[in-house]
C-alpha cells in the first residue's frame, strides 16, 4: 500500500502527479536542486528535500540523494515523471532493491525497450510491422553501406542507444553514406559512450501516432485509443491531440490491437506508449516504446476520462487494471499546446527569467497543467516547458477554437515564449485540415518566422 | 522585500543627476540623498569595516550530500567536534550516511567550532549548513 | 443570424459569455462603467462602450446607454448575464422593440414569472405542487392572520414583487402574526414600491433542488437534471453541486417531470430553472422559476457535457433544441465554489481593493471561471463574486477531493475572500455525507468564526 | 515594483527643465528634486508658458451618455459652435441622440472653444470628452 510518495522530478509533472496522490490520500515529498528553491512543486508537496546543485546530473540525476530522500522522509515509493531517470533501468533497480516501489514497468523491460535494436527486433519477433531494416549491429560502414544498398535509399542510420536526434543521419544515397555513417558511430559514442549502429528504411514525412496501452501484474492489456504527435521539431513535440483527426478506423483498430500484442510480447505491466510512423499510403511501422508517462498524456485523458497517474500507481501498487476494453469509449477531441520558454523569433532559441506578469486561461473545456506562478523565476537548468495548456470539445473544431482563445487569454510577461506562434499555428490550413505530418511545424516555424520580421 | 530591486533603484538613483528622492510604492517607502559637496568619496574607511567583518570571519560546513548527520563515526564514539574546538581545514568533523555507506564529511576551513546545526540522526539536505566555524580566538 | 452581440453585464459571466461567443465566431462588444475600465471582461471583449458611472443605477442599469450602445456598434443581440436587467422585463421588451435579440424567454413570462404569486397560481393551475397557502393577495393583517391559522403555523409572509430576502418575514405562532405582517408590508413599499403581500407555509430546513431546464421556440422542452443549492447564507449561495447526491432516483424523476410540465404551462422558450424546496419526508414545492443563465450553471455543464451559455444563444437565434431527453446523460458529479471578496471571519462582509498576488488552480477535472487578474482592483460597487471554482470527478467523493486540493492552490492575497471558510466546510461531515440543508451553512459559518478567533 | 517604469520617470524627469517633482500613481508615490544650481532656474519664461498655460486653464465638456454626436440640431443647420467660438455655461453646444431622442448638450463652464473632439455620426461613449473650452482671450 502506497501512502507516501516520492517525486524524483520538477516543474509542470511533479505538480501534476502531487495533484493526483492528494486525491488518493497519498503524501508527497519533491525533491529539488538548490536552483529550484522557489518552485512550485516544492511549494506544493507535503516535504521536499534539497538534492543537489543545479546541474541535473547533480541533483535530479543524482540517483543517491533522491534514493535517500526518499528513504529518509518514510516514502513506500518513487515515480519518475519524465525524462531525468524515467527510463533509467538501473535507477528502477536501485529503488526495488532499498525495498520501495518504482512507479513503471520492470527494470527488465527498461532496459530491453531502451535498446532500440534489441526493442525493434522483440516486435519483428511478435509479428508487429516494422522498418525494414539491418537485423542487427552494423560492425562498419561498408556492411552498412551493402545492407542500405538491399533496403533501398533513402536510409537512416541510427544509434541502438541513442535518443534525442543525436547519433542519427538521413542518407538519401550511395555516395553520401560512409561520411554519414562515420560521423554518426563518433556522434553516438561521444553522446552515449556506445557507438553501436543499425540501419533502418527512411520514411519519409509520415504522420508519427503512438498508442497509449496500460497493463496489470495479472495480464490485462487494454489500450486507450491513439496520439497524433506530428507537430514536431527537431524530433520535439509541442503540440498533441488525441484522437489522430483522419485516421481510417481499420488503420486505428489494427494499431491499438499491435499495441496490446507489444505490451503483451514484453509482459508489460505499467502504463506505456507505442510509437508508430504511419506513412502516406497508411501503412505503419513500429519506432519505440516508451515506459514511462508522457507529457501529452492529458489528451488521452480528455478523451477517455480516465486519470493515468492513477492508473500507473494503482498498476504499481499491484492493484488489477480494473478496466476492461470495452469499458473505455473514445468521447470528443483534445488538444495540448506546449507553451515553452522559448523564442519563437529566434528559432525557439531557450529563455529563462523572472516572470512579470501571468494570466493563465480558463473556461469550460479548458485545462491547464503549469508549474509556474506570477513571479517565478525560471531557471535555465531544465527543459523549457512552463505549462501545458489542453482543450477538449464535442468535436475537433470545436476544440481547436478553444485552443485559439486560450491562447489569446495567455500572457507570460518576462520572458519570451512560443506561444504566439501556437496561435499561429492553430490558423493554418494543415492544421485545421488534421493532415499535417512530421515536415508541417519546421515549415510552419520558418514561414512564421519570416512573417514576424517584416 | 526583495533586495535585488533595492540595489536597482540605488543604481538608477546613482547614474543620474537627482540629487533628492522619495518614492513609495505598495511595498516599499524611500527617500535618497546625495551629498551636494565633493565628500562623497570620503567615507572613512572604518565605518565600512564593523558591518563587513563579521560575514567575512564566519563560515558555514555545508552538507555535499542527502543522508543522515552523525556525530560520531560509532554509535558510543566521541563526536568528531565540540563547540569551542578548534578545526584546520580537511579535519573530518562528522559523518553523512547515505545508501548504507558512511560519508566523512571535512571541514571547508580552519576555525573554532562556533554552533552544530544538526542533530544525530537528522536527515541532512543536499547544501545544508551543518556547523558556523568563526575565528580562531 | 446573431453576428455580434452586446453583454449588458461584466465580471465573470461577461468573460464566460465572451468565451463562448469566440468559440460560436460571434463578435462581442463589452459595456463598463468607469469603474470597470480595467475589468478584464473589458479587455477581452472585441469591442467595448463605457456607459456610466460607478453606481450600477448609472451604468449596468442604465438601459439606454446600453441599447444605445447595442445599436451604434452594429449587435444583432444583447445577452444580459445574470442580475442587473437579466430578468427585467421592460429591459426585454426594449431591446425586442429596437429590432434586436434578447437572449433569454420572451418578456411577458420574464414579467409573469417574475411576480411570485403569480407564478405560483400559473404551476398550481398546471398541476405543480406549490407551498400551501393563501390563493392570491392577502389585503390586509386580520385576513392574513386568518389564513395564517387556516394553514398553520409556521408561515411565511411573502411581498409579491419580492427577492433577495426583502419583505419576507417567518411567523411561528398567532400572536407574533400582526407585527411581522406590517413590517414585511412597509419593507415590501420601501424596496420595490409594491406592497401586495401573501402568506404560504413555511417549509423549515428544506434542501434547496433545482431543475435546469431548456426549451425552444417549437415546444421542444428537455430538463438537464438538478444541483443541489442548499448551501445558502442569507439567502446567497456559495457552494453548489450536481447532481443532488442523496436525491432519491423516483423524487428526481417527479421533479424533473414537473420542470418540464412547468415550462410547457408557460409556453418557455430559452434556458430556465425551476426552483424547489424539498423537506426531510421528501415532498418537494415550487418555489420559483429563474428565467436567466444562473451563476451555478457550470456544475450543469460538467455533468452534461453541454454549453449552456451556447444553448441559451442559440434558442434565442430560433435554433431548435437539437436535443432529445434521452440524448442527455448524466455523468460523475461537479461542484462548484463561489470565491468572494468577502471577509469569512468578519461574517462575509464584502471587501475591495488590489490583488497583490493571484494564484488559481489547474489541473485534470478543475475549471475556473473568473473575471479577474493579478494586479486587479476588485471596485466597491458590484457583486463579491471573483472567481468560480468547479470541480468534477466520477464519484462525489473525488469531486470533493479534487475542490479541497483547488482550494489549497487558490491563493488571493491583498483582498479577504471566503476561500479557506470553503477549504473548511469541504472537510465539515455534513458537506461529505450530503445531508445537509438550508440551515446548514450558516451554523458552518458560526463555527468557523469560533475557530478562527481563537 | 517595475523599476523599468522608474527608469523611464527618471528619464522624462531629467531630460526637462523640472527642478522638482511629485508623482502619485496606483501603485507608487514619487517625489524627485534636482541640485539647485543657478542654470537650472534660469529657463525663460516665455519657454514655460506654452506648455503650462493651456493644461491649466483647459476644461473639456464630456458626454453624460452614450449615443451619437451631433454638431447641429438638424442635418443641414449651422454647428452649435465651432472653434474659436465664445461659450457661456448653459449654451447647448451639441446634441447626443440616443434611442431616438436629441439630447441637447449644454456647455458646463465658459471659454473659448479650443478644439471639438468628436466628429458628426461618432458613437459618443459615457464621459467621453467633447470639446476642449480654454480661457476667453
Amino acid at each position: 500500500m502506497i501512502r507516501k510518495l516520492l517525486i524524483a522530478n520538477r516543474g509542470e509533472i511533479a505538480v501534476r502527479i502531487i495533484r493526483t496522490c492528494r486525491e488518493m490520500g497519498i503524501r508527497t515529498v519533491a525533491v529539488y536542486s538548490t536552483a529550484d528553491a522557489n518552485a512550485l512543486h516544492v511549494q506544493m508537496a507535503d516535504e521536499s528535500v534539497c538534492i543537489g546543485g543545479p546541474a541535473a546530473k547533480d541533483s535530479y540525476l543524482n540517483m543517491n540523494n533522491i534514493i535517500q530522500a526518499a528513504c529518509q522522509t518514510g516514502c513506500d515509493a518513487i515515480h519518475p515523471g519524465f525524462g531525468f531517470l524515467s527510463e533509467n533501468a538501473l535507477f528502477a533497480r536501485l529503488v526495488e532493491a532499498v525495498g520501495l516501489v518504482f512507479i513503471g514497468p520492470k527494470a527488465d523491460v527498461i532496459e530491453r525497450m531502451g535498446n532500440k535494436n534489441e526493442a525493434r527486433k522483440t516486435m519483428q519477433e511478435a509479428g508487429i510491422p516494422v522498418i525494414e531494416g539491418t537485423p542487427g549491429i552494423v560492425s562498419n560502414w561498408k556492411r552498412g553501406l551493402k545492407a542500405a544498398d538491399q533496403i533501398g535509399f533513402p536510409v537512416m542510420i541510427k544509434a541502438a542507444n541513442g535518443g534525442g536526434g543525436k547519433g542519427m543521419r538521413i542518407v538519401h544515397d550511395h555516395d553520401a553514406f560512409k561520411n554519414a555513417f562515420l560521423e554518426a558511430k563518433a556522434e553516438a559514442k561521444a553522446c552515449f559512450g556506445n557507438d553501436d549502429m543499425y540501419i533502418e528504411k527512411y520514411i519519409e514525412n509520415p504522420k508519427h501516432v503512438e498508442i497509449q496501452v496500460a497493463a496489470d501484474e495479472f495480464g490485462n492489456v487494454v489500450h486507450l485509443f491513439e496520439r497524433d504527435c506530428s507537430f514536431q521539431i527537431r524530433n520535439q513535440k509541442m503540440l498533441e491531440e488525441a484522437p489522430c483527426f483522419l485516421l481510417d478506423d481499420k488503420i486505428r483498430k489494427a494499431m491499438c490491437k499491435d499495441a496490446v500484442k507489444a505490451c503483451q510480447a514484453v509482459h508489460y505491466s505499467s502504463l506505456g506508449t507505442i510509437e508508430f510512423l504511419l506513412d502516406a499510403s497508411g501503412t505503419y511501422y513500429f519506432m519505440e516504446m516508451n515506459t514511462r508517462i508522457q507529457v501529452e498524456h492529458p489528451v488521452t485523458e480528455m478523451i477517455t476520462g480516465l486519470d493515468l497517474v492513477k492508473l500507473q500507481i494503482r498498476i504499481a501498487n499491484h492493484n488489477p487494471l480494473g478496466l476492461k476494453q470495452k469499458d473505455i469509449v473514445c468521447r470528443g477531441h483534445a488538444m495540448e499546446c506546449r507553451i515553452n520558454a522559448e523564442d519563437a523569433k529566434a528559432d525557439l532559441k531557450p529563455d529563462a527569467g523572472k516572470i512579470t506578469f501571468l494570466n493563465l486561461p480558463g473556461g469550460r473545456g479548458v485545462r491547464v497543467d503549469g508549474g509556474i506562478y506570477d513571479g517565478y523565476t525560471v531557471p535555465p537548468f531544465y527543459d523549457s516547458m512552463l505549462v501545458k495548456v489542453i482543450t477538449f470539445g464535442d468535436t475537433r473544431l470545436e476544440c481547436i477554437k478553444k485552443m485559439r482563445q486560450a491562447m489569446e487569454e495567455c500572457v507570460i510577461d518576462g520572458i519570451h515564449t512560443n506561444e504566439e506562434f501556437h496561435y499561429f499555428v492553430l490558423h493554418q490550413k494543415e492544421l485545421i485540415e488534421g493532415v499535417y505530418d512530421t515536415s508541417f511545424a519546421q515549415k510552419c516555424l520558418k514561414e512564421w518566422m519570416e512573417n514576424e520580421s517584416v | 522585500m526583495d533586495t535585488n530591486e533595492l540595489k536597482e533603484i540605488f543604481k538608477i538613483f546613482e547614474s543620474g543627476t537627482i540629487s533628492k528622492m522619495e518614492l513609495e510604492t505598495d511595498s516599499m517607502k524611500i527617500k535618497l540623498e546625495k551629498p551636494v559637496t565633493p565628500e562623497t568619496t570620503a567615507v572613512p574607511a572604518d565605518r565600512v569595516h564593523p558591518e563587513s567583518t563579521p560575514a567575512a570571519a564566519q563560515n558555514t560546513i555545508d552538507s555535499p550530500i542527502v543522508g543522515v548527520y552523525r556525530q560520531a563515526p560509532k554509535p558510543d564514539a566521541e563526536p568528531y567536534v565540540r563547540v569551542g574546538q578548534q578545526v584546520q581545514e580537511g579535519d573530518v568533523v562528522c559523518i553523512i550516511e547515505a545508501m548504507k555507506t558512511m560519508n566523512e564529511i571535512k571541514a571547508t576551513c580552519s576555525g573554532v567550532v562556533q554552533e552544530i546545526l544538526a542533530k544525530d540522526g537528522d536527515l541532512i539536505e543536499y547544501a545544508q549548513p551543518l556547523m558556523i566555524i568563526g575565528d580562531a580566538q
